[in-house]
């Protein structure tokens, strides 16, 4: 019921909204997410954490029967925290729009919370078309904040936006509705759009026939992600947002793509993905490089950020594809801790933005010195970005990277590689995804560098904002204080996060049981060759 | 003869009420001058009424098909009722209120107007009713010959006569084809009925091989309905068609042919029925292939054409072309024996969903007009559609309740989630799928996505510009039954999906009367022969 | 088209006197006349004689449910060719109804002098 | 008594736990430490914290210094409190649970690292020094940095004690990502305060340089940790130095075996070495570190001489066994120790900044570190980061106070003669004997550690390790020399100053400027008082005070040297407990070169070359090494003194008074300096060069950052152009089948009725071809 609650109050109060005068929006809004905020944390609070693969608060309720369809909602564990992420960025992405958002508010706090609602909607459905339907919706109200608030481009933005992650996700359905007959057809021509049904019938599909639902799992997901090449559309999205918006899409709407891979194409074709990890793989590492390459030419610091959420999706990517528990647990974390630090750094330059109404790093910098407060977060946030140890990133990209690491064909020998798994991806990939921990630290503190550090610059004709004082006002620093704590909380102490999320990640991991090949033993690549007499020496030292 | 009247009687409803339309036209009284068109929307929903209560009385190759189809003419009917009123009449009828003309029965043309409209709803439904050849010819000519007409006389501008033109000769040609179809249709089976030629056609194929003629007639004059339902290679007057007429007349022009079309389709899909190929479970394979080109033609080439338009009217005619390629892919996929997987009941209720959608979008075409009355080069005053897409521009802003409209309808068009277009897409997806027509499901699959690239602009122009100069200069038109269509579809399209289901269990029993496939649920693995 | 005809003729168990004049002749007339309207309709100018033009199209397939009906022995294809004609001549007075009409707006019967709509 | 009293306190989570028994763990158990060791790291986080506080309050006094001060002097206690109440005994003590992810029940199947930390003598011996150096500076630094009360003071003063922080994490942390935690923290504290004048682009570029060439050493670093779970199945130390995998390894290279260990496991080291590498400022990824002397003098002092630079040193004590299943992983840590510490002291040699001498200084001494741990003098190599902290952080004090007193001056041409101005005599004495130690003048502690090192390079046997004997020998005359060359031109020799810019921080590193120019420069020096308006100011109490107590202890520091000689003094008792346990050569091994590696149990057959009469032995030994036919351990003590002299002499020949006896008093001469240019000038372009720093900055922007640069550009170009303009391409399609089909639609009723027909024709022709 506390699901349905949190679907529900948001669009409620959308309508409320509506009838209601302009000036009250904000606040209807505000209160809105913080009760929904509320709610969320009686849901956390309810979870049974110890049976946390498990589905629960189960609402049922018939729909379309004619199609076989249901108004099915649970959450487990992975659902839960990202419905927590989502509901805990509400109020953040509201509060912070009060002084940046001046015309058509009220459209503007509607959609805003029909956002929020479609977005849990994707996390708490257990009915295929539900999902999908959330998944489309969500479209609509960023199509209309981004049209509607962005900036210059907008417009462009938006329609590219749209059109990109839709065309990707029709193709998806048809993949969708693959699975859906082939279920029907195993069960008796029983149509349902069952998540947990049609996964257990989607795994006897055929290797060919599962590589062809994960390239339409993957046509819908990659571009959501987005993983390299299909990820054109997120820097200009991006940019172009207004700060709520490109917090969201930052925080949860990129974090759909990758909750979809987790939850569809991991466990709907665990053959075509052992087959194809290798080649998700390639595009994860490229994807790490090259858009991290790309950040560094940026003079948008904006659009800086948005190449690096391209860069760090890779690692969500690649732990996801690495399909162990350490890099599928860390692909979650990612997941969550990723909405935090990217999610505050869009903020904090949607707060620098509505004081300097420039994001060129040419025209304004060095706000060490007049924004001792702001400067302060973002050097924070940066760190939580480049993936700091004690802060949320590294929790999260290292065990993607180890995961990946991991994910190779050791073979124990002697009792040695026990840390090792089956896996397809391996040493190769680990090194050169890490390679995008090192342009991380360049680009993001050469982004640093230009706006914190280094002498005072202010675009031509610039003017203190009428509300707003030169540094942070108290409003703004309480957006960034739960995010900040986020990061350090779970960068010190994720225990609870991957107790949380480890049963459901090693259930998603156990269908993978007996399908990555062992490979032979190679001469070279585990033992040094030259076996021989030395082996039996070898063996009796081991003792 | 009386048993079969039984089931006519909304037909016969709505004769009745075209011969009192004509008549009362003609009446010297304005009041009851203006009772045609509620006459007309009262006579379509006595008949649609009708049609439900002589459920049981229905006869025929599919009696399920009669209440639904009816009923939903019906419903749709009303609708372009609604939007068809002030068509012909307006200017006229000022000026008589004015008192600078005096009202002229010769001269008055509202009583035809909504007669031939009656003629061609009554023909529709027959088509629906029919169940032999000769009877469904005459259905679809009956349904055909009045538009020709309403297409001339729905504006005083130029384009609507060369509309007329390439319709009504471009029709005729469309006729004569499906016509030789049906008589060759007719020499191969040896019997006009429907119910005969199933029966004859199921002991061909028994025997090894069905008459080559049969198929070859069936093949013809599926391509001679495809101008009703104005697939590729008939579809090319539809844009012109559509541009020319007056936007309500173009609204019924993409509802009324096409659904005619597409009944009669499913009909003599039926007679020759899906139990045929390698599998038992498809059409004729010559059937299959004519219409699995069709399809796959009519949706990228409707689509892509759209994609050019910048006249609002051509664009939805050749969405209307594509989506007749969707309904295709439903025709091909055949019955079945649920919902989802049956292509002839998501046929039947995409037709529904297409209706609602696509009148609400003329509807708020046809809404709008421009702000001064213009005078055509024969001196008569007409007020202009907005038909170019910047007319659109900033509507949320200037007209809410339209704006609203069209963004709804566009985006149901374009078959968004959580809309009646999503929902009637869904199943197409699924019955196309389970037919193992899986590349035609991913071109149906890639053209939504294209489909999405024009539909998009019929969003984002109301919801996001600011209305320019070209927008200014459009007003909404003082017929609000319009703005009440466009409200209607558009709280449809959202209120219907709630309602789906017994919908769709209502278009399910409708498409339960054709021949099932003999074997419906083959072992998955040999179905991925498609796929690989 | 013809060879289908010719397989079905052989099926067919017809009686002797048809072998001067067989079905196959009636319908190569049919098809011939279909194509001589098609062609009329897509080669000429001028409205009417493209209204004559489906007219003939329509007679054609008349021919072929004549042939049949007389093929088959029964009535059947006669009826449908009465209703055809019905048609036919509703149509012929739309025809010629929409064509005093445009010749009122242009003072001609050139086809193709309407080709503003395009696109 | 007052241990006891700790002992008692309840510990906050305990972790024991038996190790197992094989033929030879490392360790064969670990116990609980108590609870109140945690507060060691906590202090410094806790003032990290508190200073934060002190930003917000907006705090306009020295308050932070305090705080900072007061938790680091406590931290030392507790690190002393520990190390007095330690039994020898490995011990481990958890705060909480970091990492916990499991997937099975077997060995290997779990993700485990604790916030724990990991108390033996190695770690014991780092956090002492850590902890008191920091105390120390900290003091220190509440003087110099007091012109930024209020501002910057407070920021400073955190990042200074997240610092401590960090290193305690790196020092104690239990498992390789407290490491790992500690590597990165430290690294981000040193960013914080490289940066700390973040006002000037060359301390921003300085900050930004050390943090991302450190990211390239913690990659490294990062690979070898996976590399370790994956063969070990484990990320902690504990579990990984008892288990009876490694024992094995190491009992197969006792047996002349290597070749049997995996390569994956001796690859370990490989990748911990980069990191060490990058940390510790080794070629090639030294660069960062004399660029990080745009911090505050504090800082370079701390941070990038005493303690976290020996990071790397500590790293490969720590996994010292893991770098002996490996035959060529330290070979390849002595090359590139030796070649750094060459390398780094030419340039040192050519410098003018006197703080960047220093730190090249550094780094040519880290290399000695690495050489001695390499050479399997782990002992040698750790006392000398033991002595080397003490007295590098009093040379880097001394340059600071400098450079506080003269506005920023640190251009060893426009300063002479500090020696005899008033309120400098602490100052010049703390550089003398930071110098002394620095250039080894016998019987100080840098003498003693430096020459167990050497002496190794000639005993242990290696590929080329005699040429590494040399090579440090050089360098060792090297360090000398540009040593004694800063105490001679700065604080000795007539009374001259320059100020310099302006305030702290700014220094002049005007690098462009060849000799002559220089030379020009000395004679515009002001050396009246009266015609400039500029007096210096000699330090205060706080930095005089640090100054003499690190003075005392570089002293003291000899003293060490001498403690439970058995062991190679203090060091090598407190390391022969720990990992990094002295390694020695098996006499009786056949193989020449680096076979017969073992690992002694402590002090069974340890190695004692501080007692001439046991060296009888060696000399049989066909795997021991010799120096021109002398046993090194007996001779090195003359050799490097003689060197050392050498340099030293040179040093003042080039750069002395004349008259060097005269204490002090003379005048340096343009004689001297004119000498200097002739011998300057007989080597060709090469001091220019070594000035340049060999290029090595220019070679890496020309060989990494120019193309990954350009292919940045190009990789942006192409998302524009090719990626999306392929999408846009994609998008395009459609239209133009729109184009393509568009010219059917001309509008003509005949095209239409001609197009219908020949559609229906084809699509017969078509069917009756496919179907038919």
């Amino acid at each position: 019921m506390l699901i349905v609650l949190l679907i529900l109050l948001p669009l409620i109060c959308a309508g409320l909204i509506v009838f209601n005068p302009k000036g009250q929006a904000k606040y209807i809004a505000t209160g809105a997410t913080l009760v929904s905020v509320v709610i969320g944390a009686i849901a956390l609070i309810q979870f049974d954490f110890s049976q946390a693969a498990l589905d629960q608060m189960v609402v049922k309720a018939p729909w379309v029967p004619a199609l076989g369809l249901e108004l099915s909602l649970a959450v487990d564990s992975v659902s839960l925290l990202l419905i927590a992420l989502t509901v805990l960025l509400g109020p953040i992405c509201v509060i912070g729009s009060f002084t940046a958002v001046k015309h058509d508010v009220k459209t503007y706090y509607a959609w805003l919370l029909v956002l929020q609602s479609a977005m849990i909607g994707v996390f708490a459905a257990r009915d295929l078309v539900l999902f999908y339907i959330c998944f489309e919706f969500t479209l609509i109200p960023m199509y209309i904040l981004i049209s509607l608030y962005g900036s210059a481009n907008r417009k462009k933005a938006a329609t590219k936006f749209f059109l990109y992650t839709f065309t990707g996700s029709v193709i998806a359905l048809a993949g969708f509705v693959y699975v859906v007959w082939f279920h029907a057809s195993l069960e008796g021509n029983s149509w349902t759009f069952d998540l947990a049904a049609l996964g257990e019938s989607a795994r006897m599909m055929e290797p060919a026939q599962q590589g062809w639902i994960l390239l339409a799992l993957l046509s819908g997901f990659a571009v959501k992600v987005p993983l390299f090449p299909v990820h054109t559309w997120l820097p200009l999205a991006h940019t172009e947002a207004p700060t709520a918006g490109s917090v969201i899409l930052a925080g949860v709407l990129l974090k759909l793509g990758t909750y979809g891979i987790y939850k569809f194409a991991l466990p709907y074709a665990p053959e075509a993905v052992v087959e194809y990890a290798p080649l998700i793989g390639v595009l994860s590492v490229v994807g790490i490089v090259y858009a991290g390459l790309i950040c560094w030419v940026q003079t948008d610091v904006k659009k800086l950020v948005a190449y690096s959420s391209v860069s760090h999706l890779g690692f969500c990517v690649l732990g996801l594809v690495a399909i162990n528990s350490v890099g599928v647990a860390g692909s979650v974390m990612y997941m969550i801790s990723h909405g935090f630090s990217t999610g505050a750094l869009f903020l904090m330059i949607g707060m620098m933005y509505e004081r300097y109404h420039t994001r060129s790093m040419r025209e304004v910098g060095g706000l060490g010195s007049t924004m001792p407060v702001w400067s302060s977060f973002m050097v924070f946030f940066v760190m939580a970005s480049v993936g700091l140890p004690g802060l949320n990133g590294f929790v999260s990209e290292i065990m993607c990277l180890m995961g990946t690491f991991q994910s190779y064909g050791w073979t124990g020998e002697g009792g040695a590689h026990p840390g090792g798994t089956l896996g397809v991806l391996g040493p190769w990939f680990a090194f050169f995804a890490g390679t995008g921990m090192i342009v991380a630290a360049m680009y993001l503190l050469i982004m640093t560098g230009k706006m914190v550090w280094g002498k005072y610059r202010e675009p031509e004709g610039h003017h203190e904002h009428d509300e707003l004082p030169t540094d942070l006002n108290a409003r703004e620093i309480g957006l960034l204080i739960p995010l900040a704590a986020g990061c350090l909380i779970f960068g010190l102490y994720p225990k609870p996060l991957l107790n949380a999320i480890e049963a459901p990640v090693n259930e998603t991991v156990a269908y993978y049981e007996g399908l990555v090949p062992v490979p032979e033993l190679e001469a070279g690549m585990t033992t040094v060759a030259n076996e021989g007499d030395h082996d039996t020496e070898h063996g009796e030292g081991d003792h | 003869m009386a048993e079969k009247l039984a089931s006519l009687w909304p037909e016969i409803t709505l004769f009745i009420a075209t011969c009192i339309v004509m008549v009362v036209g003609l009446s010297p009284s304005a009041a009851v001058r203006r009772t045609c068109g509620l006459i007309s929307g009262v006579a379509l929903a006595a008949a649609g009424i009708l049609a439900i209560g002589t459920a049981d009385q229905a006869k025929g190759l599919m009696p399920g098909l009669l209440p639904y189809a009816k009923a939903v003419i019906a419903f749709v009917g009303v609708l372009l009722t609604m939007l068809l009123t002030g068509v012909v009449d307006r200017f006229e009828e000022e000026a008589i209120e004015k008192g600078s003309a005096g009202f002229d029965p010769l001269r008055s043309t509202r009583g035809e107007f909504f007669a031939f409209f009656l003629f061609s709803m009554t023909g529709l439904m027959l088509c629906a009713s029919a169940d032999s050849l000769i009877w469904l010819f005459l259905a679809l000519e009956l349904t055909s010959l009045p538009t020709y007409v309403m297409v001339a006389m729905s504006s005083p501008r130029q384009k609507a006569k060369e509309a007329a033109v390439k319709y009504f000769f471009l029709g005729a040609l469309g006729a004569a084809v499906f016509l030789y179809g049906f008589a060759l249709l007719y020499g191969g089976t040896g019997s006009v009925h429907l119910a005969e030629i199933q029966t004859a056609i199921a002991a061909q194929a028994a025997e090894g091989s069905i008459n080559p003629i049969a198929l070859t007639g069936l093949v013809i004059a599926l391509l001679g309905i495809a101008f009703k339902i104005a697939a590729v290679p008939m579809h090319f007057y539809a844009a012109d068609v559509y541009q020319g007429a007056a936007s309500p007349v173009a609204a019924m022009l993409a509802f009324v042919p096409k659904t005619a079309g597409f009944i009669t389709i499913i009909l003599l899909c039926a007679a020759v029925g899906w139990n045929h190929g390698p599998m038992g479970d498809q059409l004729p394979e010559i059937v299959r292939v004519t219409l699995w080109v069709m399809a796959a033609l009519t949706m990228i080439v409707g689509n892509v054409l759209a994609w050019l338009q910048s006249s609002v009217k051509r664009m939805l005619a050749y969405s209307s072309v594509a989506h007749s390629g969707y309904m295709l892919v439903g025709v091909i996929a055949g019955p079945g024996d649920a919902f989802t997987s049956s292509g002839v009941a998501a046929v039947l209720f995409y037709l529904l969903a297409y209706g609602i959608m696509n009148t609400g979008a003329f509807a708020v075409v046809s809404a709008l007009e421009t702000r001064q009355a213009a005078r055509t080069d024969t001196g008569e005053l007409v007020h202009d559609e907005a038909d170019d897409i910047n007319a659109f521009r900033g509507l949320c802003r200037h007209n809410p309740v339209l704006g609203w409209s069209m963004v709804l309808c566009a985006l149901s068009l374009l078959g968004f989630p959580l809309t009646l277009g999503f929902f009637g897409k869904l199943p197409l997806f699924t019955a196309g799928i389970d037919a193992g027509e899986i590349p035609l499901v991913v071109v149906l699959g890639i053209n939504s996505a294209i489909a999405a690239f024009y539909y998009l602009r019929l969003v984002a122009l109301p919801l996001f510009e600011h209305p320019g100069d070209e927008a200014e200069a459009y007003v909404e038109s003082p017929n609000h039954g319009r703005r009440v269509v466009g409200v209607v579809a558009a709280g449809g399209v959202l209120v219907l999906t709630v309602l789906a289901s017994p919908l769709m269990d209502a278009a399910f029993d409708a498409s339960a009367d054709a021949p099932l496939p003999v074997a419906e649920s083959e072992p998955p693995g040999e179905q991925t022969a498609s796929l690989d | 088209m013809p060879d289908l005809v010719v397989s079905t003729l052989a099926q067919a168990d017809f009686p002797e006197v048809m072998h001067a004049i067989t079905l196959y002749h009636y319908l190569l007339v049919s098809a011939v006349m279909f194509c001589l309207g098609l062609i009329g309709f897509v080669t000429r100018r001028n409205l009417i004689i493209m209204f004559l033009c489906t007219e003939l199209m329509f007679q054609a397939a008349g021919i072929a449910l004549i042939a049949f009906g007389r093929f088959y022995l029964d009535y059947t294809g006669q009826v449908f060719v009465i209703f055809v004609l019905t048609v036919a001549a509703a149509e012929a007075a739309l025809a010629l109804a929409l064509v005093v009409l445009l010749f009122r707006r242009k003072e001609s019967l050139d086809g193709t002098a309407w080709a503003v709509l395009k696109g | 008594m007052l241990t006891d009293v700790m002992n008692s306190l309840p510990m906050l989570t305990l972790a024991a736990a038996d190790g197992a028994k094989g033929s030879g763990p490392l360790i064969e158990s670990w116990a609980a430490a108590p609870g109140w060791v945690l507060l060691i790291p906590l202090l410094p986080l806790l003032a990290a914290v508190l200073n934060v506080g002190c930003a917000i309050a907006g705090v306009k006094t020295k308050l932070p210094a305090v705080i900072t001060i007061v938790s680091l002097a406590a931290a030392f206690v507790l690190t002393a409190l520990a190390y007095l109440s330690f039994s020898g005994e490995t011990r481990i003590v958890t705060g909480w649970s970091w990492f916990d992810l499991s997937w099975g029940d077997g060995p290997g199947q779990s993700m485990k690292a604790d916030f724990g930390f990991y108390i033996d003598n190695l770690s014991l011996l780092w956090m002492l020094f850590v902890t008191g150096l920091a105390t120390l500076i900290a003091t220190y630094a509440s003087e110099y940095m007091e012109h930024d009360v209020g501002q910057g003071y407070n920021r400073f003063f955190f990042a200074f004690a997240l610092f401590v922080f960090s290193m305690s994490c790196l020092v104690l942390g239990d498992n390789l990502l407290m490491l790992y935690l500690g590597w990165e923290g430290v690294g981000l504290c040193s960013y914080l305060l490289i940066g700390y004048f973040y006002k000037k682009p060359e301390a921003v570029a300085a900050a930004k340089k050390a943090f991302i060439v450190n990211r390239i050493g913690d990659l490294g670093l990062a690979i070898g940790v996976f590399l370790t779970f994956v063969h070990f199945g484990t990320l902690e130390y504990a579990e990984l130095f008892s288990s009876e995998q490694l024992a094995g390894y190491i009992d197969a290279v006792k047996a002349g075996n290597a070749g049997d260990v995996p390569l994956m496991a001796q690859l370990i080291p490989v990748f911990l070495m980069i990191g060490a590498f990058g940390k510790s400022a080794q070629f090639p990824l030294y660069v960062w570190l004399p660029d990080a002397m745009e911090g505050p003098t504090p800082v370079s002092a701390l941070i990038h001489a005493a303690t976290m630079v020996t990071a790397g040193v500590y790293l490969i004590a720590r996994f010292y066994p893991v770098f002996l299943v490996s035959e060529w992983a330290l070979p390849v840590v002595a090359w590139i120790g030796a070649f750094t510490a060459f390398l780094a002291a030419t340039i040192g040699m050519a410098q003018f900044d006197i703080k960047r001498i220093m730190a090249y200084s550094t780094v040519s001494q880290l290399g000695y570190m690495f050489a001695g741990l390499a050479l399997l003098s782990s002992t040698g190599g750790v006392f000398h980061v033991l002595t080397h902290a003490f007295f590098k952080a009093l040379l880097f004090l001394c340059c600071g106070a400098v450079m506080h007193g003269f506005a920023g001056q640190l251009d060893l041409r426009k300063l002479s003669g500090l020696w005899s101005q008033p309120g400098w005599r602490v100052v010049s004495v703390g550089m003398l004997i930071g110098c002394i130690n620095l250039a080894g003048v016998p019987f100080t502690a840098g003498y003693f550690s430096k020459d167990m090192i050497l002496a190794e390079a000639f005993v242990t046997q290696g590929p080329g390790y005699g040429l590494i004997g040399w090579l440090l020998l050089l360098t060792a005359g090297m360090t000398a020399y540009y040593t004694f060359r800063v105490f001679f031109r700065v604080f000795v020799g007539p009374v001259r100053y320059e100020p310099g810019d302006d305030d702290h921080g700014s220094s002049d590193h005007d690098h462009e400027h060849d000799q002559s120019d220089a030379h020009g420069h000395d004679g515009h020096a002001h050396t009246d008082h009266a015609q400039h308006p500029f007096h210096p100011h000699p330090p205060r109490l706080a930095i005089n005070g640090v100054l003499a107590t690190l003075s005392v202890l570089a002293v003291l520091a000899a003293g060490l040297y001498f403690v439970t000689p058995e062991n190679k003094g203090w060091v090598g008792s407190m390391l022969k407990d720990s990992t990094a346990a002295q390694v020695y050569f098996d006499g009786e091994s056949d193989h020449p070169t680096r076979a017969g590696l073992f690992l002694i149990d402590g002090d069974a057959h340890h190695r004692d070359h501080a007692h001439a009469d046991d060296h009888a032995d060696h000399g049989e030994h066909a795997a021991h090494g010799s120096f021109l036919g002398f046993d090194p351990h007996k001779v090195m003590y003359y050799v490097s003194a003689i060197v050392g002299a050498i340099g030293i002499g040179f040093a003042a020949w080039a750069h002395g008074p004349r008259g060097a006896v005269s204490g002090f008093l003379g005048d340096r001469t343009e004689a001297a300096t004119s000498r200097m240019d002739a011998v300057a000038r007989s080597f060709g372009p090469i001091p220019k060069w070594a000035e340049h720093k060999w290029y090595v900055d220019e070679f890496y922007h020309f060989l990494f950052r120019a193309p990954l640069w350009v292919l940045s550009h190009i990789f942006h170009a192409i998302d524009k152009l090719l990626v999306d303009g392929l999408v846009n391409l994609i998008g395009y399609v459609p239209r133009a089948f729109g184009r393509l089909a568009q010219p059917g639609q001309s509008g003509v009723l005949h095209g239409y009725a001609l197009s219908m027909a020949g559609g229906v024709a084809v699509i017969l022709l078509v069917v009756m071809m496919v179907a038919g």
